[in-house]
């Protein structure tokens, strides 16, 4: 493994051949490193070798001055390397390069030892503290040598956005995009928009009505002309990098067009019904339908899926505004950024799960929920087997922190273990609202903890204990059990061991049981493989870091809004949105995105097409040039990640910035004799 | 390189023979003269170990045949071909009609490469030249200066043809690889086997033009004729090879028949029966162990009825065989016995070890028409059979050929994976490591006395000894001007050199 | 075929550890050894010309001009012979792949020397040996004491003892290959000295040279050769069969790939490569079809010896050499 | 003269007790994060460990963990995300391939499994980083140094030309 670039001379630094000047820039953070590690002793030893001509060390080197000192010796000194040794590379890697630019020197000449975190906050004997530092130096020092000027990766973008997915995470983001002037086209499955909000009722935590809510947010985007709204549309295929991304996408036609005046009549004529999918399965709509009454468009669609074209929704029309054909169209969109807003579904339990399917008195919260909107199903009524209600039991976490070995597994053989975070609150929501209209009815609620997490939240809580719902714990290990009632008193029993009264069993009469279920994201496995996105353990959308990135996917100019990422409430979904709408638009208003350059490079001689590298690659950016029977790195699809040149058996494939004769060189440094000396 | 401070007894001189020569390290021959100047002792060393039989250890069987070749890159096709034999019984693997002819073939074809590399190249410069002719010339060139070009292009041709044949078959010329368990790697195509018998072809003629040229050069010159019925190179030793069920000459399978001096058979054993006849005696001496057979008892460096000493060479298993199977080897076979044992049966078996040249050549014969017969096979082009697939639990196996320089075995013990536990190797020069120290000692004690000084030739006839044998560390030795290097240093007590022989 | 001097140029060949397929292969150039006779003065050549030790000993230094070294360097004497062989030449040349990387008597390394001695001479179902007797360096007789070399640890490459200017690996070397390069040297063309530079072969990988599809498809199952009969025109690892063409140099013309058979990689590491078997299990780890460590561990247990595999001929140039 | 009195006393401190030299190969997303979440909760293990950053558990060639060996390290540590997180999707597959096999290879070498190991660790899991250094760092000091250059040197390896992987790079 030897690479190319050799120790003692530079691999053209600023200007090519000349020697070796480091500058070495040791922190005291403070004390926080300078209390264990004896960075004075460790300044003067580093000082004494080769290449280096500067090694001091500063109380902050994060801080203004230091940073102008640096800049200054650089210019005074005439540096051509510049390590910096003080916290982890995470934190202060970027500022310490804006440094080096600002001194004229390319950034990527620069190394960064991490003597903070992983020396003086975990070493406890300074003596040894102070050798690893030293060491750990030294090996920076031998390395940087091997060290040659980068430059970032610039790819102009597309002065457009694709947003998939018209929920309220789509619809805001959109909105946002447009009001920065960009153009948008939003692609939604369904022939209506507004995502699953409309089918909350109220929402926390104002108590407001969702629907005018919704309304008011499409409102703002249907009347922006810089947006397209494609309903009824899927994405089929997406070819292309950041900055210039194509997708095909298929429309199929809604069958109705603004001609059609009289709606209730073609509804009413159709003879084919299919279980309403708004109202959780709670009645049933036509083939030709309208969610809701106040769905957007207001118009209603044809369920091709369930339409029989015999025309009868077109005679009671008088023949205007239907079309039963239903050839889709496809177009190309053209754009520069993708927004992924493609939503969550609620978790569907499992047939005899706490009973559900097995008992007609089992019902799920989103069932609930459609019960209790005064324009839903029942009218406002709750009613399940003709009976009134006197007790109704909820159970928390159904499909959320489950035990592996406790809970039924799913198809994939797991448990759902993480928390869905909107339900508790949601939970308590509904039985305030039930309390409110019917307080003679009892509540039990029975959770593993309430999670009340957000700003007002927590009043639902209150409220809820005040209103007098009966609060029981069991342990997700330890779940409760539901079965008929055998005395007759309910139709249920719920029997569950009880934390709060040191594990009493207690048994609780359900005349309805309500499944406060979790929540799962909605299935995208073809957008998926398309952008190539990574996934969390939990099977939603993983960003690039959670504090740093929390809106982006590695693959650079893909980002993701809302509730694809994990389970968030509207609140939650909006911020998000708002944040990525806001990253994709700087990004097209730069014009260009900028990449780290730490990308794949093949060396053409040594390369012998034997393909390995191909089918190693997780984002397809290998490709083998077949006339030359080479294989060829896309610098702007390669995200950096190295594994190609580590595949490489002829070692043709280098990682800019991570190349074999400068990790090499580390290595080398880090266990050279010297090195022993030091330990 | 013998280091100087090694120590000769009181009253005794040192004659170091360093180098002969190389394979598996290289030969190497102490003569030890007493007071008078005559041979008191004589060893023969092979001062080389390479532990295949340790390091195949924990290998796949089935890799055996690809990596046992390189013991010997002169004779790998018959590693190559034990190995696989051995892979095979360890698999259980019954062999399809195709994959036998196809790997018989291959080896008979190797056969006639090898031999005419040893006769041209390693005995012919002896004879055509002369043993004691200026050493500058008495080699291949030489030879063909003697006899023509057009001999010399006929022998290199044979040769480049072999290997053609080889790389049809084996993928690569030297080192071939396509012997696997169960068969052949790949089938035989039609357009190569055209090509194989044109090669055969060729190859028969050119054994029975050099039938006829060790006629005339060797048999019709009665100075030669008299070295080899009278001169100091004959052993009386048991002869083991290879017989088919009608006790001919086969070199690719069957058992394994010994006879002793007087021509009666003492075993016949199947190949997985070897360990219960044959024993390996070791000397400190040197890294090459001594085989004999159990029956008889190791009784040291002797020969005669009494001494387990055998040989493995074309003669022994001339003398073990009651005949060849092709018409004109058989026609050879007679006249061969008739001229050096007045029994054209074949019953009385040889022991002149200069003879074995001409036994070679029988055997040359005798490789090139069998191939002939095998090529002309109709099953020899069959698209399938030329390999099973393996599905037998693995466990232990044996496999024999005779290499062209004596019976080699291999012998594997693998776990239920396939993995080798076990192996033990017996190669075709190991078998007459005591009757070539015995040669060596003999040809010295016979050309060597007191006052005769020591010249190049006497050298060279000692070297004869072993020669015959084609030992291994022979193979391409002449092959180019000179020969090998020889060097005779008389050393006194405390191992100064008193006096040094050389060949230039 | 001319030399750029007007005399001839001396040329020098030895056989060490080896098999002697090097020398062989060497013969296969066939009848144009005859022009290399007329152009060059072979003046050593233990298996083919008469000189000695003593000869080449007496030679004024760097008096040869190229020097073929064949095999590895697995005792004594081969060492001493190395050292001579280089001070009397001007180029020396790691011949072979023994020579090279070990070669497949470097699979030696694997075991312990006395677990070698104990295989040979004691622990074997045709020895005889109740005394226990073992091979001594010096042994005592009533007329003297013999001496044979002392055997290593482990086998040497030749460039583990003594500085070489190229190496031409191969198990053996092929004889087009070797002419071309034997031209070169003796033409006086030739790449710069003491780099140890391979020649007679491409930095390329077997792949290259190799006819055989690829499918860019992942392994779902490995196989042994004895197991399958692979597809005639499918790259023979994407069937399951591990070869190591990937991670082999090239020059030998995918012989063994031709014949329906995986290559082993005789001749050692490709390009800038130095450990061949850690290139191997590179690939190895890259095109399995797995997505879980269970699968993962399930496939891997399906190579048979790994070890065995990938340094079947370049244990000597591996990175750690040998068996602790 | 600062380093002479330096020196002498780091040879008798090597003599008096074998401190192993391991070398951690991290990927930068999980496991380096989660080495710098270990410091960030103060939590202490011995300094024998040295990182070595790499961009994802996938770049960890092999010919690196070899060469740390031949170069004299006592124990190789290799870290990545958790299979399912990986920053790349699925650098780390190859990673759960390569490791395992390689110690398959150098155990048949010779090398204790203990001194090499291939370890899952998330940026949250700094605990968890903190107990494997802990563990493995008195696991290698007990099997005591590798010494490999040592051992091959004694060998006669590259006593002619070939100072590699010994020489600097």
């Amino acid at each position: 493994m030897q690479g190319n670039g050799s120790a003692g001379v530079v691999g053209n630094g600023n200007g090519a051949g000349e020697d070796l000047r480091i500058g070495v820039f040791i922190c005291h953070c403070g004390g926080n490193i300078s209390d264990v590690v004896d960075v004075k002793r460790v300044a003067e030893r580093i000082r004494k070798l080769p290449g280096v001509v500067f090694s001091d060390t500063h109380n902050f080197m994060c801080s203004d001055p230091a940073q102008a000192m640096i800049e200054e010796k650089i210019k005074e000194l005439n540096l051509n390397r510049v390590i910096v040794a003080a916290c982890s590379p995470t934190l202060h890697a970027l500022t310490f390069r804006r440094t080096l630019e600002r001194a004229g020197l390319n950034q990527y000449l620069f190394e960064h030892v991490n003597i903070r975190e992983q020396v003086s906050w975990v070493v406890e004997d300074p003596e040894a503290a102070t050798r690893k530092a030293e060491r750990l130096i030294r090996a920076a020092v031998k390395r940087i040598g091997h060290l040659a000027p980068l430059d970032k990766r610039r790819i102009p973008v597309h002065r457009s956005a694709l947003v998939i997915g018209a929920g309220v995470a789509g619809l805001v983001a959109a909105r946002d995009l447009a009001k920065c002037g960009m153009k948008v086209d939003v692609v939604e499955r369904s022939p209506f928009i507004g995502g699953r909000m409309a089918q909350l009722g109220k929402v926390f935590p104002t108590g407001e009505d969702a629907r005018p809510l919704l309304s008011k947010l499409i409102q703002e985007v249907v009347h922006d002309p810089n947006v397209t709204i494609f309903t009824s549309t899927e994405v089929l295929s997406s070819v292309g990098i950041v900055g210039d991304f194509r997708t095909k996408v298929r429309t199929t036609p809604r069958g109705v067009d603004a001609r059609l005046t009289y709606v209730g009549n073609a509804i009413a004529a159709c003879p084919e019904e299919t279980i309403s999918e708004f109202n959780y399965g709670l009645t049933k709509r036509k083939a030709i339908y309208m969610p809701h009454p106040n769905c957007y468009p207001q118009m209603p669609a044809i369920d091709w899926g369930t339409c029989t074209k015999c025309g009868k929704c077109l005679t009671a029309v008088g023949g205007k505004g239907i079309d039963l054909k239903d050839e889709p169209r496809e177009v190309e969109l053209h754009s520069g950024v993708i927004i992924l807003a493609t939503g969550y579904d609620p978790y569907e339990p499992l047939y005899g799960e706490y009973g559900y399917d097995v008992f007609p008195e089992v019902i799920t919260l989103q069932q609930l929920w459609r019960m209790l909107d005064w324009e839903g199903p029942t009218g406002g009524q709750i009613q399940r087997g003709g009976k009134p209600i006197k007790n109704i039991a909820i159970i928390h976490c159904a499909g959320a922190r489950q035990y592996q070995g406790i809970s039924m597994p799913q198809p994939d053989g797991k448990v759902k273990d993480y928390c869905a975070r909107t339900c508790c609150t949601a939970a308590l929501h509904a039985s305030l609202e039930v309390k409110e209209r019917w307080p003679e009815i009892n509540i039990y609620d029975l959770h593993q903890d309430i999670r009340t997490y957000g700003r007002g939240h927590e009043d639902y809580y209150k409220h809820a204990s005040e209103a007098g719902v009966t609060f029981l714990r069991f342990d997700g290990h330890d779940l409760p059990k539901v079965e008929k009632d055998l005395r007759g008193e309910a139709p249920l029993v719920v029997k569950v061991i009880d934390q709060l009264t040191n594990g009493r069993e207690i048994e609780v009469p359900a005349d309805l049981l309500v499944l406060a279920t979790g929540v799962v994201p909605h299935d995208i496995s073809e957008l998926i493989d398309m952008y190539k996105c990574a996934i969390g353990y939990d099977s939603f959308l993983l960003e690039v870091h959670p504090k740093l990135r929390p809106v982006e996917l590695a693959v650079t100019g893909v980002f993701i809004a809302g509730s694809c990422q994990g389970p968030m409430d509207i609140t939650e979904c909006t911020a998000a949105a708002a944040a990525a709408a806001s990253k994709a638009a700087a990004m097209i208003a730069h014009g260009q995105v900028e990449m780290e350059p730490f990308i794949a490079q093949v060396n053409e001689e040594l390369c012998t097409g034997c393909r390995t590298c191909l089918v190693v690659c997780p984002y397809d950016a290998i490709s083998r040039d077949e006339s030359r029977g080479i294989a060829v790195v896309s610098t702007a699809v390669c995200t950096g990640c190295g594994t190609c040149a580590a595949t490489c058996p002829s070692n043709a494939i280098v990682q800019l910035g991570f190349q074999d004769d400068q990790v090499l060189a580390e290595l080398n440094a880090l266990l050279d004799r010297e090195a022993a000396l030091v330990l | 390189m013998t280091t100087p401070h090694v120590k000769t007894a009181e009253g005794f001189k040192r004659i170091s023979i360093d180098p002969i020569t190389r394979l598996e390290g290289h030969g190497k021959i102490d003569i030890f003269l007493n007071a008078e100047g005559e041979v008191a002792d004589c060893f023969f060393q092979v001062p080389e170990l390479r532990g295949f039989e340790k390091f195949c250890e924990g290998r796949p069987v089935e890799e055996m045949p690809r990596i046992t070749p390189r013991i010997c890159g002169v004779c790998p096709e018959a590693h190559m071909m034990a190995s696989a034999k051995a892979c095979d019984a360890v698999y259980k693997a019954e062999l399809p009609l195709t994959a036998k002819l196809l790997r018989e073939l291959q080896y008979n074809i190797f056969f006639v490469t090898d031999h005419t590399t040893h006769f041209y190249a390693l005995a012919a410069p002896d004879f055509v030249m002369g043993p004691d002719c200026d050493p500058a010339i008495r080699n291949l060139i030489g030879v063909i200066g003697k006899v023509g070009l057009e001999i010399g292009g006929k022998v290199i041709k044979c040769r480049a043809e072999g290997h053609e044949a080889s790389k049809i078959f084996g993928g690569k010329p030297v080192n071939p690889v396509n012997a696997i368990p169960g068969g052949m790697s790949k089938p035989l195509y039609p357009e190569e086997r055209n090509r194989i018998e044109e090669i055969v072809v060729d190859m028969v003629e050119f054994a029975k033009f050099s039938m006829q040229l060790f006629e005339d050069v060797v048999l019709k010159n009665p100075q030669y004729l008299d070295l080899i019925l009278n001169g100091p190179y004959i052993h009386k030793t048991y002869s083991m090879g290879l017989v088919d069920e009608k006790n001919r000459v086969n070199f690719y399978d069957g058992k394994v028949r010994v006879v002793g001096p007087d021509g009666k058979e003492l075993v016949k054993y199947e190949p997985r029966d070897y360990y219960k006849h044959i024993g390996e005696h070791v000397e400190p001496w040197t890294y090459l162990k001594f085989p004999y057979l159990k029956a008889v008892g190791w009784k040291g460096l002797v020969d005669g009825l009494d001494s387990g000493v055998y040989r493995a060479t074309p003669q022994s298993r001339l003398n073990v065989a009651e005949g060849m199977n092709s018409p004109l080897a058989q026609e050879a076979y007679e006249r061969y016995f008739e001229t050096l044992t007045n029994d054209r049966s074949g019953h009385t078996p040889v022991h002149h070890t200069l003879a074995i040249h001409w036994a070679r050549l029988v055997e040359l014969l005798n490789a090139a028409e069998h191939s002939l017969e095998l090529v002309r096979h109709p099953e020899i082009t069959h698209p399938e059979n030329y390999r099973v697939v393996c599905t037998n639990v693995p466990s232990e196996g044996v496999g024999i050929v005779e290499a062209p320089r004596g019976t080699l075995t291999h012998h594997y013990v693998t776990d239920e994976r396939g993995i080798v536990k076990r192996a033990n190797l017996i190669v075709g020069t190991t078998n007459n490591n005591a009757a070539i120290c015995m040669s060596v000692k003999k040809a010295a004690q016979g050309l060597i006395r007191k006052g005769v000084e020591v010249k190049e030739g006497t050298l060279n006839m000692i070297e004869m000894a072993f020669r015959a044998y084609d030992p291994c560390y022979g193979c391409a030795t002449h092959s180019l001007p000179g020969q090998m290097p020889l060097i005779v240093r008389v050393r006194d007590v405390d191992g100064t050199v008193l006096s040094e022989t050389t060949r230039n | 075929m001319s030399t750029n001097g007007s005399e001839k140029k001396k040329v020098a060949m030895y056989w060490a550890a080896s098999c002697g397929g090097c020398d062989i292969s060497l013969l296969e150039i066939g009848p144009r050894i005859l022009d290399l006779t007329a152009v060059a003065d072979v003046v050593f050549w233990p298996v083919a010309v008469d000189f000695k030790y003593a000869d080449v000993a007496a030679y004024p230094d760097e008096y040869i001009d190229y020097c073929f070294y064949n095999g590895g360097v697995r005792n004594s004497e081969q060492e001493e012979v190395a050292r001579l062989l280089r001070k009397k030449s001007k180029t020396l040349v790691a011949y072979g792949t023994c020579a090279c990387d070990g070669g497949i008597p470097a699979l030696a390394n694997l075991k312990s020397k006395q677990g070698i001695f104990e295989a040979a001479y004691l622990d074997n179902p045709s020895t005889v040996n109740p005394a226990k007797v073992l091979p001594q360096e010096i042994t005592e007789t009533p007329v003297g004491q013999l001496e044979i070399p002392k055997f290593y640890d482990q086998v040497l490459r030749l460039i583990d003892v003594v500085e070489v200017d190229y190496l031409i690996p191969g198990c053996p070397p092929q004889a087009d290959r070797v002419w071309e390069a034997i031209l070169a040297l003796v033409g006086g063309v030739v790449p710069p000295r003491n780099k140890a530079v391979k020649v007679a072969c491409t930095d390329k990988s077997v792949c290259d040279e190799c006819k055989r599809e690829k499918r860019k498809v992942k392994i779902k199952e490995f196989k042994r050769p004895h197991q399958v009969r692979p597809e005639p025109e499918w790259c023979l690892l994407e069937q399951g069969l591990i070869c190591m063409g990937p991670a082999t140099r090239s020059g030998c013309g995918a012989l063994c790939t031709n014949a329906d058979l995986p290559c082993r990689g005789c001749y050692g590491p490709s390009g800038t490569v130095e450990d061949q078997g850690t290139a191997m299990v590179s690939a190895i780890g890259s095109i399995l079809d797995v997505t879980t460590e269970e699968q993962a561990r399930a496939m891997l247990n399906q190579i048979a010896d790994p070890t065995g595999t990938f340094y079947r001929f370049s244990l000597g140039s591996s990175y750690l050499k040998a068996r602790k | 003269m600062a380093d002479q009195v330096m020196t002498a006393d780091v040879s008798t401190r090597a003599s008096a007790t074998f401190e192993p030299r391991i070398i951690g190969f991290l990927c930068y997303w999980c496991s380096y994060t989660g080495a710098d979440m270990a410091g960030t909760a103060r939590m202490k293990y011995p300094p024998n460990i040295d990182i070595v950053r790499l961009m994802c558990s996938g770049r960890i060639d092999p010919e690196l963990v070899a060469t740390a060996f031949a170069k004299g390290a006592d124990g190789v540590l290799v870290c990545g995300c958790h299979i399912g997180d990986c920053h790349y999707m699925v650098g780390n597959h190859k990673t759960m391939v390569r490791i395992p096999l390689l110690q398959r290879v150098l155990r048949e070498m010779g090398i204790e499994p203990q001194r090499f190991r291939l370890e899952w660790v998330s940026a949250a899991e700094g605990a968890r980083f903190q107990k494997i250094v802990r563990e493995m760092t008195e696991q290698v000091r007990q099997l005591g140094p590798l010494n490999w250059p040592g051992l091959m040197r004694s060998r006669g390896v590259g006593h002619g030309m070939d100072l590699k992987p010994w020489g600097e790079v």
